[in-house]
C-alpha cells in the first residue's frame, strides 16, 4: 500500500468532519479516535481505502449494548464508505456554513411575504430527547426526520427554507468524515481555522502556491529558507520538492536559518517524513552561526579526527563518545560550508524581523539568476524592503505582488461568490539575483 | 537541452537563455559564439555572455553616446518564460497556474493530464512539478509547435532523466478521449508493457477547453483508479461553469468548489512630504514679496515722477517694478524634482498597475475516487 | 422630528440619538431626562447628554471600580445608522448604496423609486439624495415597521419640507405593480390633482427584489416620459441576473451594465522593527551567558569536588550554576510589550479586517428614455 | 425646457462617440460641432431631445454636394434619433473594445480548428474605397455590408468571430453618438479616458460616491473642502447637493482652502452652474488667511463703511469705486468669518499635503458628531493620518476604507468579469468629530 494514495497505519491524516472543522490524526494501529459528538471509530476499520475516503459512523444494538457498560467513553461505532458521488446533498453540505448568511438573503422573497423571523424556529423536540434518538439512531438523516416530524413550523416554511433547515440539521447530525491526506495546504488551512493566524503569519494557500512558483522550487535545488511560521513553509517547500515520497531518489536541500537559539520546526511534527528524512533534507543553522561562522580551525581545535587505526583501537564507550563527537564535528564542518560556500538556487523568506538589513545580507550567497522571493504579512513592510533593493545593483526587478483566491457557491442556479471570506493572505516581493557588471573603464579617446 | 530541468552555473554556448531588457521585455536567445543581440540601444555580442555567471549584467556603450546599456541574462523558468510570451490572454499566468498547482498538490507523484497545450507556458510549470504530464493540443500547428518548443526545452520524454517528462498528443479529447495508442499523433514513446496503449494512470487533471463538459466523460479511460483524482476546469465564462458543474455531478465528481483567483501587482514609489508649514510659509513668502512689490511699485513711481522732470528716459525699463518672485520653495515647485530626490523628504508609497487583469478565468475544481473498495 | 434632515447643534430632548459604545455596537436611543443608557460598564443618565453638543463624549465612573467609562452621543446619519442596525445580509451597505446613488446621479432632482423597503436602511440614504422617495414593501409587519420608522426619524412625507419626501406603500410589485391609487395602504397623501392616481414619474428606480424580471414590465406606467431613467436591480445569484438582462432587453432598457463593488476595511496596525543586528547581538548575548555558565558550571564542579572532602554540604545547592539567562533583550521577548510601546521602534502597517464581505450582490443598470420626440 | 431633462442651447454636454471615447462640447446655438471621422451636426438638430439620447449622422446628397466646396471642412451632416433598445446590438457595441481581449480567449474553440491567426483579416478593400464609401454612403451598416462582400475570408470564419469581427467593424464605421449630461462621475470617466489621472488623484467614481456618502452630504450643509483635483471634488459636491438646479432653494455652502495663493477651481467651467451661482455657493479661502486670518480691525484699518448719506453724496467714479471697495471689504469679513466662526458640518478633503499636520488643525471648527473624509491615492498616507487621529481624542474611529466596483460583460451565454480594468481608485479615511469629556475630577472619599 502506498501512503500517498491510502490510508496506512501510523501515518498523519487529516479528518473533515461534519461540522466542516478539521481534526489532525495519527492512525495507531488497533486503537480508535473520538469525533466527539460525531462519534467514534477504530483506526484498522478505515486501513487500506484510499486517502479521501469519506465513511459514515453507525451503532447497532450491539454496540451500544458493549458501551453502555463505559458511560463516560464516547462508543466506538462501525464504519462504512459513502459514495459522495450519489449523495448530491453531501456536496452542498459541506458548504453550508458559509451559504447561511447567503441564505438569508434570499429570504425576502415572494413566497414567505406571511412569514416574519423565520430563525425563531419552534422546535417540539427537547435536546434530551435528540441525544436518545441519536443513540439510538442508525443514521443522522433519521434523527433529522424525526425532528421534522416534531417541528412545529415545518410544513409553513418556504420550501427554500425548509431545504436550507434541512442542510443545517444534515450537518448538525450526520456522522461522516473523510479522511484526507495531510498535504501542507491542508495543514496552513487546519491552523487557519482554529486561529493560529499569527503564527502562521496570515498566510493563504495562493500566496504559498505563488511563492514556490516564483522561487522555482524543484526536486533537486538547494535553497536558502527562513521560516517564521515554525515549519509550515519549510513543509510546503518539502511537499513540492518530494511529494511525502520519503524514498526519493532527489537531492534538494533546504538550509534553514533561525534567528532564536534553536530552530522552531515543530509543525514538521504532523508531516509524515521520518527524522531521518528530515535530516538529510532540511539542515539548520542560526544567523550568528550562518553570517558569523567559525573558522574550519576553530572547529578543528574542539575537535581532531583520528586515523582509521586509532579508532580501530578505541573501546565500547570511549568509541561510542569518539563517534557522537566526529558527527557533530563533521555537522559542524558542513555547517560552514552551508554558510560560506553553498551558492543557493533560491531564498524564501517568512519572518518578522525587519527586511531591510536582512535579505541584501541573506542574499549574498544567492547564485545569480536565481529567485529570491519574500514574504510578509504586511505589504508595508515588501514597501521598505523594494526601496531598498531597487537601490542595489544585484536585485532585478522587485516586485510587489499580492494574490487572493475567491470561492464561490456551487449551487446551480444559485451561483454567487461566497459572501464572506478570510481577509488576509499576505504579500510577496520576489525578484531575481543578477551579478552587476563592473563599473565600465572610462571611454578612451581615439587615437 | 537541460535549461529548464538542472541549475545551470555559466551560460554556455548552445543555452536557451532569456535575456531581460526591461519588466515588459524579455527575449529567449540561443547563445552562439560571434552573433549578436540587437537591441534600440546596440548590439551585444554572445561572447560577451558565454563563460559569465547565469544572471550577470552585460554592458555595453550605447550607439554615438558616451552611455551605457545594460542587460541580464538569465536562465529560464516556467515563470520567466511566461513573462517572454506575446501577452495573449490565452495564457495562463502564474496567479492562475501556482494556484492550481498548489491546490492539486502537483509534485512528484503527480500525473497530470493538460488539455489543451495552447502556448505551452502552463505544461513548462507542470513539468517542473510533476512525475509525467500529458498534455494534449488539437490544433495542428500549434501541437507542432509546441512539440518542437518541449524538445528544444529539454522537457520531452518519459521521465527517465529527472525533468524529461512531457508528452504532446494531437488531439481533439472532446471527441476522442484521451487514450493514447499505436499510431496516434503522438511524441509518446511506447514502452515493451505499452505496445498497444499507454498507461495514463492520471492524478490530476487540467481542462483549459472551451466546452470541458464534452471532455468530462472521457476522463475515466485515463485516471488512476486507486487515488483519489484531482481534477481543474478553466473557463472564462460564468455559463460554462454552470454546464461543468452539471457534467461533473453527472459523471460521479465531487467536492466541487469553484473559484476565481485575483493577482495584482505593485509599483513602489514615493510621494513627497509636504507640511503644512511649508506650505504657510511658501504663502508668506508670496505675500511679502507681493508687499515688497507693491512698495517698490510705489517708490519707483514716486522715483519715476520726480525723475521726469530730469533727462533720465532709458533707464526706467531696469527699475520697472519685478513681479516678486518667490524665493522660498519648500517643494521645488517650477522645476522637476526627481523622485527620491534627496533635498526632499518622501513618504514610501505603493501603486497598483495602472490595468489590472480583473478576469482569467473561474477555475472550477472536483476529485473523484473511482475504486472505493479497499486495498488488500 | 429632524434628526436626519437638519444639521442639529445641541442634544435635545425627544432627540433620536445614536449612542456610539465601540465600532460594533452603536445604538438609537431617545433622549428622555430622568432616563438612564444602560451599559456592561454602568448607566449614563440621558440628562448628562441632554444639552451637551451632538459628539459629546460622556464618561461615568464605571461600577465598584476607579475606572472611567465612556460613549459618544451623535446625530443619525444614514451610514450611522446602518451601521447600527444588526448585521442582516439584507442590509445593502455603504459601499453598494453610495455607488448606486452616484451612479445614477441622484441629487435634488431624483424621483426614486425603491422595492423592496427591507430593513429600511437604504431608504434614509435615498431621502439624503433625492427630490421624493416612494418605497415599495410587500411585507405586511415589514411595511408597518418601516413606516413608523420613517415617521420617527422626520422623513416621510410629501417634500413640502426640506428632507420630508418619503412615502412607503404596502405593495407586492411584481404581482400588482408601482401604481399608488386612492384606497392603496400607501403612506402617500394625494394633492388635489391627484385624486385618483399618485403622480410618480420616478427617473430612479432601484429594485431589490428575488425576481426583478417579473417587476420590470410595470415601470412603464409609473416612469418620467420626458427624460432618461435609470434603473438598477440588485441580485445576489448571477442567475438572476441573466434573467434581469433577458428582461431588460425584452422591455427596451438600453446601456446595460453590470457590476460588483468591493468595500474593505482597513486597520491601521504597528509592527515592532526587529532589525538582524539586534537579533545577532541577542545571539552573542545568550552564548556568552552559556560560556559563562559552562565556565561556572566547571569552576563549581572542581569547588564541589574540592568541598566535598571538608565539611559543607547544605550550600552546594546555592552554587547551582544558573542556566545564564540573557540580559540583552532587544525585542522585549518573554513579557508582551504593547504595541506601539515608545521603547521599541515600529513601522505602520495596515490589515484588513479578518472577515471580508466578499459578495452582497451583483448590481445590474439599465437606463430607457420613453419619449424620443423633440420638445417643441 | 429643462436642461437637466433636455438638450438645451448653451449647455455642455459630454458625447459618447463610437469609438468609446467622450468629448466635451459646448451646445452653442446655430453653431455646429465636428466628430472628426464620425461626422459633424449642427447643433441646433439635437436640441429639445431628451438627455441620453443618441443620434446618428448621415448624409444625403444634397448635403455632399455643398460640402464638396469646402474640402478641408469635415462636411455637417444631418442627424437622426436612435432607437437603441430596438438595436440590441448598439448595447454590446459599447463594450466592444473591452471584449475584444476577452473574445480571443474564446478562440481556442473546436470550431476553429483549421484557423490558425484569426486577426490577420483578409481585406481586399483599400482605405481609399472605404473612405469614398463613407462619402457616399447613408449609414454605416452599409459599409459593413460591402466590406464584408469583399471579405475574403468572412465566411470561412467561424459564427463567433464572424460576430466578433462585425461588432468591431459597426463600432468603427458607425456615426453614431449619444448626448448626455455632464455629470460629476461623467466629468471624472472623461478627464481618466483623457490621461489625467495625476490630475484628478487617481479618483474612481466607487471613491467618491462613498466620500459623498460617508461625509454625509445634504442640500443644507455648510462644509468644509480642500480640492487637489482642481475643481472636481468641488463639482461632485455642488452636484450631489443642488443636483445643477441653479435656482435651487437650497442654502448649502461649500468652503474651499486653497494652498496657492490662488484657488484652482477650473474644472468648474465644463459645468453648467453660472458665475454668480458659484460665487455664492463656493466660497475660497487660502491656508495662510484660514489659518492666520486678519483680524476685524486690520480690516476696518484699510476701509471703513460710510453711511448712507456719505454714500448717496459721491459720485459716477468715485461711488463706482467705493462700492468695489466695500464689496472685497465685506468678503474680507465673511472670510474671518468662515476661517474663525462658521461650525462645519463635514470636512472633506483630497490633497497631495501632509495629511497628519493638516487634517487636525483644519478639523478644529467641524462640529461635533460631524464626518471627516479624507481621500488620497495612497493608502500608505492615510495610514500615518490614522495613527495621528487615533491618538487625538476629537477623532472617532478612523477607519480607511477601500472600495472597487468591477464591471462585467453582459453578454448572455458569456457573462464574465471584464479581463482588465483599471487600477487605482484610491482610499478614503473617514471619522467623525468628537468633543472629549473633560478631565473627570478625582474621586472623592465618601464621608
Amino acid at each position: 500500500m502506498d501512503p500517498l494514495k491510502h490510508i496506512v497505519a501510523g501515518q498523519h491524516v487529516i479528518l473533515k468532519l461534519p461540522s466542516n472543522n478539521s481534526k489532525i490524526v495519527e492512525l495507531k494501529p488497533d486503537g480508535s479516535i473520538s469525533l466527539g459528538k460525531f462519534g467514534s471509530f477504530n483506526v484498522n476499520d478505515i486501513l487500506g481505502y484510499a486517502l479521501g475516503t469519506t465513511f459514515e459512523i453507525y451503532y447497532n444494538e450491539e454496540n451500544q449494548e458493549t458501551n453502555q457498560t463505559n458511560k463516560n467513553k464516547n462508543p466506538v461505532g462501525q464504519v462504512r464508505v459513502i459514495d459522495n458521488s450519489k449523495d448530491t446533498s453531501a456536496n452542498e453540505e459541506s458548504r453550508a456554513t458559509s451559504e447561511e448568511n447567503d441564505l438569508n438573503s434570499m429570504d425576502s422573497s415572494l413566497s414567505n411575504k406571511n412569514l416574519i423571523n423565520v430563525g425563531n424556529e419552534i422546535q417540539k423536540m427537547t435536546m434530551d430527547e435528540i441525544e436518545q434518538l441519536k443513540k439510538q439512531s442508525v443514521s443522522g438523516n433519521e434523527i433529522i426526520a424525526k425532528m421534522i416530524e416534531s417541528h412545529g413550523s415545518f410544513h409553513q416554511k418556504t420550501s427554500h427554507s425548509q431545504e436550507k433547515y434541512l442542510k443545517r440539521k444534515k450537518q448538525k447530525f450526520s456522522k461522516r468524515f473523510t479522511v484526507n491526506y495531510l498535504s501542507s495546504s491542508a495543514l496552513l488551512s487546519f491552523l487557519l481555522e482554529k486561529g493560529d493566524i499569527q503564527r502562521v503569519m496570515d498566510m493563504s494557500e495562493e500566496s504559498m502556491g505563488m511563492l514556490l512558483n516564483l522561487a522555482n522550487i524543484r526536486s533537486n535545488g538547494t535553497y536558502l529558507c527562513m521560516d517564521g511560521t515554525g515549519g509550515l513553509l519549510v513543509y510546503f517547500l518539502l511537499e513540492r520538492m518530494f511529494g511525502g515520497d520519503i524514498k526519493t531518489k532527489f537531492t534538494g536541500k533546504i538550509v534553514v536559518i533561525h534567528e532564536n537559539e534553536h530552530p522552531n520546526l515543530d509543525l514538521l511534527k504532523f508531516s509524515n517524513y521520518p527524522e531521518e528524512f528530515i535530516r538529510d533534507h532540511v539542515k539548520t543553522i542560526s544567523i550568528l552561526d550562518y553570517f558569523e561562522p567559525p573558522t574550519v580551525e576553530e572547529i578543528q581545535q574542539g575537535f581532531t579526527p583520528l586515523s582509521k587505526e586509532e579508532v580501530h583501537e578505541m573501546k565500547g564507550n570511549r568509541r561510542n563518545a569518539y563517534f557522537r563527537r566526529l558527527k557533530l564535528y563533521k555537522g559542524q564542518l558542513e555547517m560552514v560550508d552551508y554558510a560560506t560556500k553553498v551558492q543557493y538556487d533560491g531564498l524564501v523568506v517568512a519572518t518578522t524581523l525587519s527586511l531591510p538589513s536582512l535579505i541584501p545580507r541573506l542574499s549574498e550567497h544567492v547564485h545569480g539568476s536565481r529567485p529570491i522571493v519574500c514574504y510578509s504579512q504586511f505589504k508595508e513592510t515588501l514597501l521598505e524592503l523594494s526601496h531598498t533593493l531597487y537601490d542595489d545593483l544585484r536585485f532585478l526587478a522587485p516586485s510587489i505582488v499580492e494574490t487572493r483566491c475567491r470561492p464561490y457557491q456551487t449551487i446551480r442556479g444559485k451561483l454567487h461568490p461566497l459572501m464572506t471570506m478570510r481577509g488576509g493572505g499576505g504579500y510577496l516581493l520576489s525578484c531575481n539575483r543578477v551579478i552587476p557588471a563592473p563599473e565600465p573603464e572610462p571611454v578612451q579617446a581615439k587615437g | 537541452m537541460t535549461c529548464f530541468t538542472e541549475y545551470k552555473d555559466l551560460i554556455q554556448e548552445g543555452d536557451l537563455t532569456l535575456i531581460w531588457i526591461s519588466r515588459n521585455n524579455i527575449r529567449a536567445v540561443v547563445m552562439k559564439a560571434g552573433e549578436n543581440f540587437n537591441t534600440r540601444y546596440g548590439s551585444f555580442p554572445h561572447n560577451d555572455m558565454i563563460g559569465k555567471p547565469y544572471g550577470s549584467q552585460i554592458a555595453i556603450r550605447t550607439k554615438g553616446s558616451n552611455k551605457f546599456a545594460f542587460i541580464h541574462v538569465l536562465q529560464p523558468t516556467p515563470e520567466l518564460w511566461t513573462l517572454s510570451l506575446p501577452h495573449r490572454t490565452q495564457i495562463v499566468y502564474t496567479p492562475d497556474s501556482s494556484y492550481i498547482i498548489e491546490r492539486m498538490n502537483c509534485g512528484p507523484n503527480a500525473r497530470v493530464i493538460e488539455a489543451g497545450t495552447g502556448s505551452g507556458s502552463f505544461s513548462h510549470a507542470f513539468a517542473r512539478s510533476a512525475q509525467k504530464l500529458f498534455t494534449y493540443e488539437f490544433h495542428q500547428v500549434r501541437y507542432e509547435q509546441a512539440l518542437e518548443e518541449f524538445k528544444d526545452h529539454g522537457i520531452l520524454g518519459d521521465a527517465s532523466k529527472y525533468g524529461e517528462n512531457v508528452t504532446i498528443t494531437h488531439r481533439d479529447v472532446c471527441e476522442n478521449g484521451f487514450r493514447i495508442k499505436q499510431n496516434d499523433t503522438t511524441s509518446f514513446e511506447f514502452g515493451e508493457d505499452e505496445e498497444i496503449e499507454a498507461k495514463i494512470n492520471a492524478n490530476v487533471i487540467f481542462l483549459d477547453l472551451p466546452a470541458p463538459w464534452d471532455a468530462i466523460p472521457n476522463l475515466n479511460d485515463v485516471i488512476a483508479s486507486d487515488e483519489k483524482v484531482g481534477l481543474c476546469c478553466f473557463s472564462p465564462c460564468i455559463e460554462q461553469v454552470d454546464k461543468t458543474l452539471e457534467a461533473l455531478e453527472k459523471y460521479g465528481w465531487t467536492d466541487v468548489e469553484m473559484v476565481e483567483v485575483q493577482g495584482k501587482q505593485y509599483e513602489s514609489r514615493r510621494q513627497m512630504v509636504r507640511t503644512l508649514d511649508d506650505a504657510l510659509n511658501r504663502l508668506k513668502d508670496i505675500k511679502s514679496h507681493k508687499l515688497e512689490g507693491v512698495e517698490r511699485r510705489k517708490r519707483l513711481l514716486n522715483e519715476t515722477i520726480n525723475e521726469s522732470c530730469g533727462i533720465d528716459d532709458g533707464s526706467v525699463d531696469d527699475k520697472r517694478p519685478s513681479t516678486g518672485k518667490t524665493k522660498f520653495n519648500p517643494f521645488g515647485k517650477g522645476f522637476r524634482v526627481k523622485e527620491g530626490d534627496k533635498e526632499f523628504k518622501w513618504k514610501d508609497v505603493t501603486k497598483v498597475e495602472s490595468e489590472i487583469k480583473s478576469h482569467t478565468s473561474y477555475l472550477t475544481f472536483a476529485s473523484k475516487i473511482v475504486k472505493k473498495d479497499r486495498l488488500a
